[in-house]
C-alpha cells in the first residue's frame, strides 16, 4: 500500500476530468486517477457536436437554447443549471477553439454550426443549426484538445489507476483509494477535494453505444457509501445505433439531412413529429422506431430494425461531414452509404441520471446538504440539466461547462481548507473486495452474469417498460447479486489482472442496474427517456421531482434501496405538452 | 523462446530492405574495385592479371548481379527521392515502385548478353 | 425499401453460420514464465465479427488470464492495436473475415515497445515522443474575443493528421523504430504536423527545431510500413514529408 | 476514528512519477504522464545542428547525380565495345588522358564514397545497439573510406601511361 497526498484528486480523464484538471492544475496540486489512458475515455467516440448559441450562422440565442433543453428533458430539468449551461456554452466553445480545437468552419472562416435533433429556433418553431462541430469527430477533437492542454500545463496522470473506493471521514471528503493496473498494488490518494468525472453506465445494456469500460464506477462508489443516486430510471436509447452492434451513428446523420425510413421506404417521422420529424428529441425518435418495428414495419428477415438512409445526400456531404460514420458502414457492415441505406435500432446511449450536485459541482448528501470538498461532473453526475432525456450536443457542453466549474471550485476549495485525517486502514475495503475475488473459489462466471444482467435490461428496461418488465428486471438482479457473491476470476496474478477488475465492473453494473430498475418501477408515468406503457402519460402532480436513491445497509450487512425524492427547480419555463 | 512473427510489411518495406541491402553491398564492391583499379599505379602487369580475374565465368556472373544491385539502388533511390520532393510522391509510391521493378527487369534482360557476352563466347564460341 | 443491393442482403441476413476460428495468441506473463508462448485457442465465430469479439470470447469462456487493452470496440480509442497476421491493426477495426479465418490467425504485441504482459507493452516511450513535439496550439499576443478566423481551406490543409488516436500502431510497425526506439517516431511526427500546420498557430519554427534532431524526420526511411498500418487512414508517410519539406524550404 | 499518518507513508510525488524504487520494480508502476519537457518553454531553442537534414539532403543529391556517372560508367566499362573483355591496361591509359574522363571518375570516386559512407553510417546507427560498437564500426568504416577516397584521388591523378 502507498499513500500519496494532493490538494485535488481528480478521478476519470474524459472531457469532465480533463476540462477540471486543467483549471485545477494551475491553482492546487493535482493529480489525475484515470483507469484509461486519458485519450481513451469514450469522451473521443461522441460525434455530433456540442451546441452553442454561437448565431454564427443563424439567429440564435442562449434562452432558446435553455428552453429547448428544458423541453427536452422533459420539464425535469433543473431551470437554473440549464440556464447556466447554456449561457456559458457560448464561452465553453471559445475556449476550445482558443485551446487549439480544430472546429470545421463557415465560408467566412468562423465555427460552423449544423442541425441536430431537439435544438430550434424561438421555442420550437423550426431546427436551428446550433451545434458546434469538427466534422462527425466533434468527442475525439474535444478528447484531443483537452489532452493538449494537460500536457501543456503538464497534468499530473496516474494511468490505469482504478478507483474503488472514496474516503470520507468526519462528513468530510478525506480522499480517494485505487487500484493500479500494472502492479496491483493498492494506493490511498489523500486530497482535500475530490472530483468524480468517470463516465457513464451504458455497459449495463447489450446493444449499446458505450465502451466496454463504462461501468458506473464512479456512481457505485459513491452510492456504497451512502450518497444518494438522482434519477437513475432516466436512460437515453439513442435512435441510431448499428443494429445489433449498437455502434452509434450520430444524430449529425439526421442533421445533415438523413432520413429514418421503415420497410415501405416511409419516411414515419413525419406521423410522429410534423415539425421537427427526424430532428424530434431522441426519446420520440427511438419509441418510434420500435412502434414502427413491433407494428410489423421493421426491415430485414426478421423485422427487427430500420433504415437510416443518406443516400439521397450527395456523397461529398457525406465524406466532408461524416467521414467516420459512412466507414463505420463499410467496415462493420459492408455496405455502402452511398447507395445502401444503414439498418440500425436505438441504442443504449447515455445516463441522464447520477451523482446528484448543485451548479458548482459540489456533491449533494440529500436533498440540500452537501459533502464538503466532494464534486462530481460529466456523465457520472446529474446537475440536473438533461432532466428526463438529454439533448443531442449538451453532454459535451455538460462536461466542459460543469467540468471547468467543478476543477475551479475543488482547487478553491482546496486552496481554503485543510486536509481530513484519513479513516484508519483506509485502504481495508479495496483490499477486502480484492483479496475476496482472488482467493474466491466460487464457481459462476464473470461473463455470464454480465451477459445475463445485459440480456434482462435490454428485454426489460428499455424503450419500453411496464410494471411487468420491470418487476422482472428487478427479481433478475437480485438472483445475478446473489449468484455474484459466488464469483470466482481465473487470474490469480497482480500484473494487469483484468479479470479482477471485469469482475469488480460487474459489481458495479449490478448495484446500478438495481437503483435504476427499481426507481424506474416506483416512477408510474411517463416522461422523455422513461417510458411506461401502463402510464403512457406524464404525471406532473406526483412525479414532477427527482428520484433519490439511496443504499440502506441493514443491520445483518444485507442492503436495499431506499427512494426520496427532490423538487425540480423551475425558473422561467412551466412546465407544458411536449411535441415536436 | 518462440520468435515473434516476421512483420509482414508490404512494397515499401521491402523494397527498403533492398535498398538498404543493395546499398552495403556495392558499399563493399566499391571498396574493392578502388584497391583493384589502383594497382595501375603499381604495374600494367599487376592491373591486367587482377583484370584477367573480372573475365572468369564466376566473377562475370557475379559483375551481373552487381549491376542488378546498382541498378535497383539507382533506380529505387530515384523513387525515393520522388517520394520525399514530389507531392504526390507518396500516394504513387507502390507504383512507382512497380515500374522501378518493370525498368529493372528490362534493362537486366538487355544486359544479359552485352554484359556476360565474354563469358558466353569463351564457353560456347562465337 | 425497393433499393437492395447484395451487400445489404448479406448485412441483414439473420442467423449467421458460424465456423471454427484458431487464434494463436502470443502469451507473456512474467509472473509466471519468463519466455512468451503462442497459445492456440479454438472458438465458433461468425466471420463477420471482429478479431476483438474473439478475444472478448476467449477470455470470457476459456482463459480469464489473457490480458489485452480495449475499450471503445470502434476504432476510435486507440486502446487495442496488435499485430494480427503479421500486421499492425486495431482487433476491433478487423473483422474475421478479412484475416482468412480458415488458417490459424496469429496474434502478438506490438513491436519495439517493452511486452509487460500478452498483449499489453509500456506505452511511456510512445507518450514521451508525443510531449516531446510540443502537441498544443501555440499563440502570440493577445486572445481575441472571439473565435479565431480559419478558412475552410486552411482547416483542411492538417484535416488528416487531425484524426490521430495515439494508437502507437504506425510507431511500432516501424522499421526504425524497432532498432532502437530513440525515433521519434511517426506518431509525433504526425502530431507535430497537425499543429505545424495549422493556419492559427505560431509555434512552428520550434516544433520544426525539434524535428530536426538526430532522432527526429531524417530517420524515416519511407517504408511506408506506418502509412499502412494507419487504423485511421492517415497518410502518415505524406505528412512526415511535408514536414521534411518545410524544413528544407525554410533553411534555405 | 482517525489516525496521523507519518511522514514516512506518505510517497513523494517525484518518486510517484518515476515509479523507480517503488514497489514491484515493474517498469510501469506508477506510470504516469510527465509534464511536457522543459525543453518547451524555458529553452527553446536546443543547440541543434542542420547536420542530419544536409546529410539526408546530399544522399538525394548525390544520388541523382550518382546515376547518370554510375550508369554511364558501367555502359562504357561493361556494355559498348565487348564488355569486360576490352578493359585492360591500355584501355585505361586511353581513358585517363582526357580530362573529362578523369573529372568523371573522380566525381563518381568522390559521391560514391561519402554517399556510400553516409549510407553505412545509417546502417550502422539503426543496428550498432551498443554505442562503443557504434563508434568502432563507424571508425573502421571512416578510415576505409578516406583511405580509399585518398588512394583512388591519388592514383587519378598521378596516373602515368608510362609506367
Ligand atoms: C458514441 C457516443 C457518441 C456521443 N456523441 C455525443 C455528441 O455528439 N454530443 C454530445 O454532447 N454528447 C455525445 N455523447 C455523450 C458524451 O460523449 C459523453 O456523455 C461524455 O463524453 C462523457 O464524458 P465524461 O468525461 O463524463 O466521461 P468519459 O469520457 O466516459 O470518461 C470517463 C473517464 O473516467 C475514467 N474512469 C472510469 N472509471 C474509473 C475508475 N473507477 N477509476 C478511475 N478512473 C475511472 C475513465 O478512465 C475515463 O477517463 C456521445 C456518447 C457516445 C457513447
Ligand atoms: C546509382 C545511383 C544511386 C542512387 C540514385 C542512390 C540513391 C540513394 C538514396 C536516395 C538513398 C537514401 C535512401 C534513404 O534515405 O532511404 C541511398 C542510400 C544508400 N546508398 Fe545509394 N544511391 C546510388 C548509388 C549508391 C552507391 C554507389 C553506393 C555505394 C557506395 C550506395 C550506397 C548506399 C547506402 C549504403 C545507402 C544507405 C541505405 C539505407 O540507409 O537504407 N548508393 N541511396
Ligand atoms: S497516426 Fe494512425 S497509426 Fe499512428 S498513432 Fe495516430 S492513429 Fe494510430
Ligand atoms: S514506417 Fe517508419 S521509416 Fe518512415 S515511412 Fe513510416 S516512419
Ligand atoms: S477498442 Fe477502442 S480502438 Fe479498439
Amino acid at each position: 500500500m502507498q499513500i500519496h497526498q494532493y490538494d485535488t484528486v481528480i478521478v476519470g480523464a474524459g472531457g469532465a476530468g480533463m476540462r477540471a484538471a486543467i483549471e485545477s492544475t494551475q491553482r492546487s496540486r493535482t493529480a489525475v486517477l484515470t483507469k484509461l489512458y486519458p485519450t481513451r475515455s469514450h469522451t473521443g467516440a461522441a460525434q455530433g457536436g456540442m451546441c452553442a448559441a454561437l448565431a454564427n450562422v443563424e439567429e440564435d440565442n442562449w434562452e432558446w437554447h435553455t428552453f429547448d433543453t428544458v423541453k427536452g428533458g422533459d420539464y425535469l430539468v433543473d431551470q437554473d443549471a440549464a440556464e447556466i449551461m447554456c449561457k456559458e456554452a457560448i464561452d465553453a466553445v471559445l475556449d476550445l477553439e482558443k485551446m487549439g480545437l480544430p472546429f470545421s468552419r463557415t465560408e467566412q472562416g468562423r465555427i460552423d454550426q449544423r442541425r441536430f435533433g431537439g435544438h430550434s429556433r424561438n421555442h420550437g418553431e423550426a431546427p436551428v443549426r446550433r451545434s458546434c462541430y469538427a466534422a462527425d469527430r466533434t468527442g475525439h477533437m474535444i478528447l484531443q484538445t483537452l489532452f493538449q492542454n494537460c500536457v501543456k500545463h503538464g497534468v499530473e496522470f496516474f494511468n490505469e489507476f482504478y478507483v474503488l473506493d472514496l474516503l470520507i471521514n468526519e462528513g468530510r471528503t478525506a480522499g480517494v483509494v485505487a487500484y493500479e493496473l500494472a502492479t496491483g498494488e493498492i494506493h490511498v490518494f489523500q486530497a482535500k477535494a475530490v472530483v468524480f468525472a468517470s463516465g457513464g453506465t451504458g455497459k449495463m445494456f447489450k446493444v449499446s453505444s458505450n465502451a466496454h469500460t463504462l461501468t458506473g464506477d464512479g456512481q457505485a462508489v459513491a452510492y456504497r457509501r451512502g450518497l444518494p443516486l438522482e434519477d437513475m430510471e432516466f436512460f437515453q436509447f439513442h435512435p441510431t445505433g448499428i443494429w445489433r452492434m449498437g455502434i452509434l451513428l450520430t444524430e449529425g446523420a439526421r442533421g445533415e439531412g438523413g432520413i429514418l425510413r421503415n420497410k415501405d421506404g416511409e419516411r414515419f417521422m413525419e406521423r410522429y413529429a410534423p415539425v421537427m420529424k427526424d430532428l424530434a428529441s431522441r426519446d420520440v425518435c427511438s419509441r418510434a422506431i420500435y412502434t414502427e418495428i413491433r407494428e410489423g414495419r421493421g426491415c430485414g428477415p426478421d423485422g427487427d430494425h430500420v433504415y437510416l438512409d443518406l443516400t439521397h445526400l450527395p456523397p461529398e456531404q457525406l465524406d466532408a461531414k461524416l467521414p467516420d460514420i459512412t466507414e463505420f458502414a463499410r467496415t462493420y457492415l459492408g455496405i455502402e452509404p452511398y447507395t445502401d441505406p444503414i439498418p440500425i435500432q436505438p441504442t443504449a446511449h447515455y445516463a441522464m441520471g447520477g451523482i446528484p450536485t448543485n451548479v458548482e459541482g459540489e456533491v449533494l448528501r440529500n436533498n440540500t446538504d452537501v459533502v464538503p470538498g466532494l464534486y462530481a461532473a460529466g456523465e457520472v453526475a446529474c446537475v440536473s440539466v438533461h432532466g428526463a432525456n438529454r439533448l443531442g450536443t449538451n453532454s459535451l457542453l455538460d462536461i466542459n461547462v460543469f467540468g471547468r466549474r467543478a476543477g475551479l471550485a475543488a482547487a478553491g476549495f482546496a486552496d481554503a481548507n485543510d486536509f481530513v485525517p484519513l479513516p484508519e486502514n483506509p485502504e481495508q475495503l479495496v483490499q477486502n473486495l480484492v483479496d475476496s475475488l482472488r482467493e474466491s473459489t466460487g464457481t459462476e462466471s464473470v461473463a455470464q452474469i454480465r451477459k445475463e444482467l445485459q440480456e434482462s435490461m435490454d428485454a426489460n428496461a428499455m424503450v419500453y417498460r411496464t410494471g411487468a418488465t420491470l418487476k422482472q428486471a428487478v427479481e433478475d438482479i437480485a438472483a445475478l447479486k446473489e449468484r455474484y457473491k459466488n464469483v470466482s476470476i481465473q487470474d490469480k496474478g497482480f500484473r494487469y489482472n483484468t479479470d479482477l477488475l471485469e469482475a469488480i465492473e460487474l459489481g458495479n453494473l449490478l448495484d446500478l442496474a438495481e437503483v435504476l430498475a427499481v426507481s424506474a418501477l416506483a416512477r408510474e408515468e411517463s416522461r422523455g427517456g422513461h417510458y411506461r406503457e401502463d402510464f403512457p402519460t406524464r404525471d406532473d402532480v406526483k412525479f414532477m421531482q427527482h428520484t433519490m436513491a439511496y443504499q440502506e445497509v441493514a443491520a445483518d450487512g444485507s442492503t436495499s434501496i431506499r427512494l426520496d425524492y427532490k423538487p425540480v427547480v423551475t425558473t422561467r419555463y412551466q412546465p407544458m405538452e411536449r411535441k415536436y | 523462446m518462440p520468435a515473434g512473427t516476421l512483420y509482414r510489411g508490404r512494397e515499401g518495406m521491402w523494397s527498403w530492405v533492398a535498398h538498404r541491402v543493395t546499398g552495403v553491398l556495392i558499399f563493399f564492391f566499391l571498396f574493392a574495385h578502388v584497391l583493384d583499379t589502383a594497382l595501375v599505379r603499381v604495374s600494367p602487369e599487376a592491373y591486367d592479371t587482377v583484370i584477367q580475374t573480372y573475365k572468369t565465368p564466376l566473377v562475370n556472373l557475379m559483375e551481373y548481379g552487381l549491376v542488378a544491385a546498382i541498378l535497383f539502388h539507382a533506380l529505387n533511390g530515384l523513387r525515393v527521392v520522388a517520394v520525399d520532393f514530389w507531392s504526390k510522391g507518396p500516394k504513387y509510391q507502390k507504383q512507382m515502385l512497380w515500374t522501378v521493378v518493370g525498368v529493372w527487369v528490362v534493362l537486366m534482360a538487355g544486359a544479359f548478353y552485352p554484359i556476360l557476352q565474354h563469358t558466353l563466347t569463351s564457353w560456347f564460341g562465337k | 425499401m425497393e433499393k437492395h443491393s447484395a451487400a445489404l442482403d448479406a448485412a441483414e441476413a439473420g442467423g449467421t453460420k458460424l465456423i471454427t476460428v484458431t487464434v494463436r495468441i502470443r502469451r507473456f506473463n512474467p509472473e509466471e514464465h519468463p519466455d512468451p508462448v503462442w497459445v492456440d485457442y479454438q472458438l465458433e465465430m461468425d466471420p463477420k465479427e471482429r478479431v476483438l469479439d474473439a478475444l472478448n470470447k476467449i477470455k470470457w469462456e476459456q482463459d480469464g488470464t489473457l490480458t489485452y487493452r480495449r475499450s471503445c470496440a470502434h476504432g476510435i480509442c486507440g486502446s487495442d492495436a496488435m499485430r494480427i497476421n503479421g500486421r499492425n491493426r486495431l482487433a476491433c477495426k478487423t473483422l474475421l473475415k478479412d484475416v482468412n479465418p480458415e488458417k490459424p490467425i496469429t496474434i502478438e504485441a506490438i513491436k519495439g515497445l517493452t511486452v509487460l504482459k500478452d498483449l499489453i507493452v509500456d506505452m511511456d516511450p510512445f507518450f514521451q515522443a508525443y510531449k516531446d513535439v510540443m502537441p498544443f496550439l501555440i499563440t502570440k499576443g493577445n486572445e481575441p474575443t472571439r473565435e479565431r478566423l480559419q478558412s475552410a481551406e486552411d482547416r483542411e490543409r492538417f484535416d488528416d493528421t487531425t484524426k490521430c488516436i495515439l494508437c502507437a500502431a504506425c510507431t511500432s510497425s516501424c522499421p526504425v523504430f524497432w532498432n532502437d526506439g530513440q525515433y521519434f517516431g511517426p506518431a509525433a511526427i504526425v502530431n507535430a504536423h497537425r499543429f505545424i500546420f495549422d493556419s492559427r498557430d505560431e509555434g512552428a519554427e520550434q516544433r520544426l527545431e525539434i524535428l530536426n534532431d538526430r532522432e527526429g524526420v531524417w530517420r524515416c526511411r519511407t517504408t511506408f510500413n506506418c502509412s499502412e498500418a494507419c487504423p485511421r487512414g492517415i497518410e502518415v508517410t505524406k505528412a512526415i514529408q511535408e514536414v521534411k519539406r518545410a524544413l528544407v524550404t525554410r533553411r534555405f | 476514528m482517525s489516525t496521523e499518518i507519518s511522514d514516512a507513508l506518505v510517497v513523494p510525488s517525484a518518486q510517484a512519477h518515476t515509479g523507480k524504487g517503488l514497489g514491484t520494480g515493474n517498469p510501469a508502476d506508477a506510470f504516469v504522464i510527465e509534464p511536457a519537457r522543459q525543453r518547451s518553454k524555458k529553452t527553446p531553442r536546443r543547440t541543434r545542428t542542420n547536420f542530419e537534414m544536409l546529410a539526408w539532403l546530399f544522399m538525394r543529391l548525390s544520388g541523382i547525380v550518382l546515376v547518370v556517372l554510375i550508369l554511364g560508367h558501367l555502359l562504357i566499362m561493361l556494355v559498348l565495345d565487348g564488355g569486360v573483355s576490352k578493359i585492360g591496361f591500355a584501355f585505361v591509359a586511353g581513358r585517363w588522358a582526357s580530362p573529362f574522363w578523369q573529372v568523371w571518375d573522380l566525381t563518381m570516386l568522390w559521391l560514391a564514397m561519402l554517399h556510400g559512407a553516409n549510407g553505412m553510417r545509417q546502417v550502422i546507427n539503426d543496428y550498432a545497439e551498443k554505442d562503443s560498437t557504434r563508434l568502432w564500426l563507424k571508425g573502421l568504416m571512416g578510415t576505409a573510406t578516406v583511405f580509399t577516397v585518398l588512394l583512388g584521388t591519388l592514383v587519378i591523378f598521378t596516373f602515368d601511361p608510362n609506367i
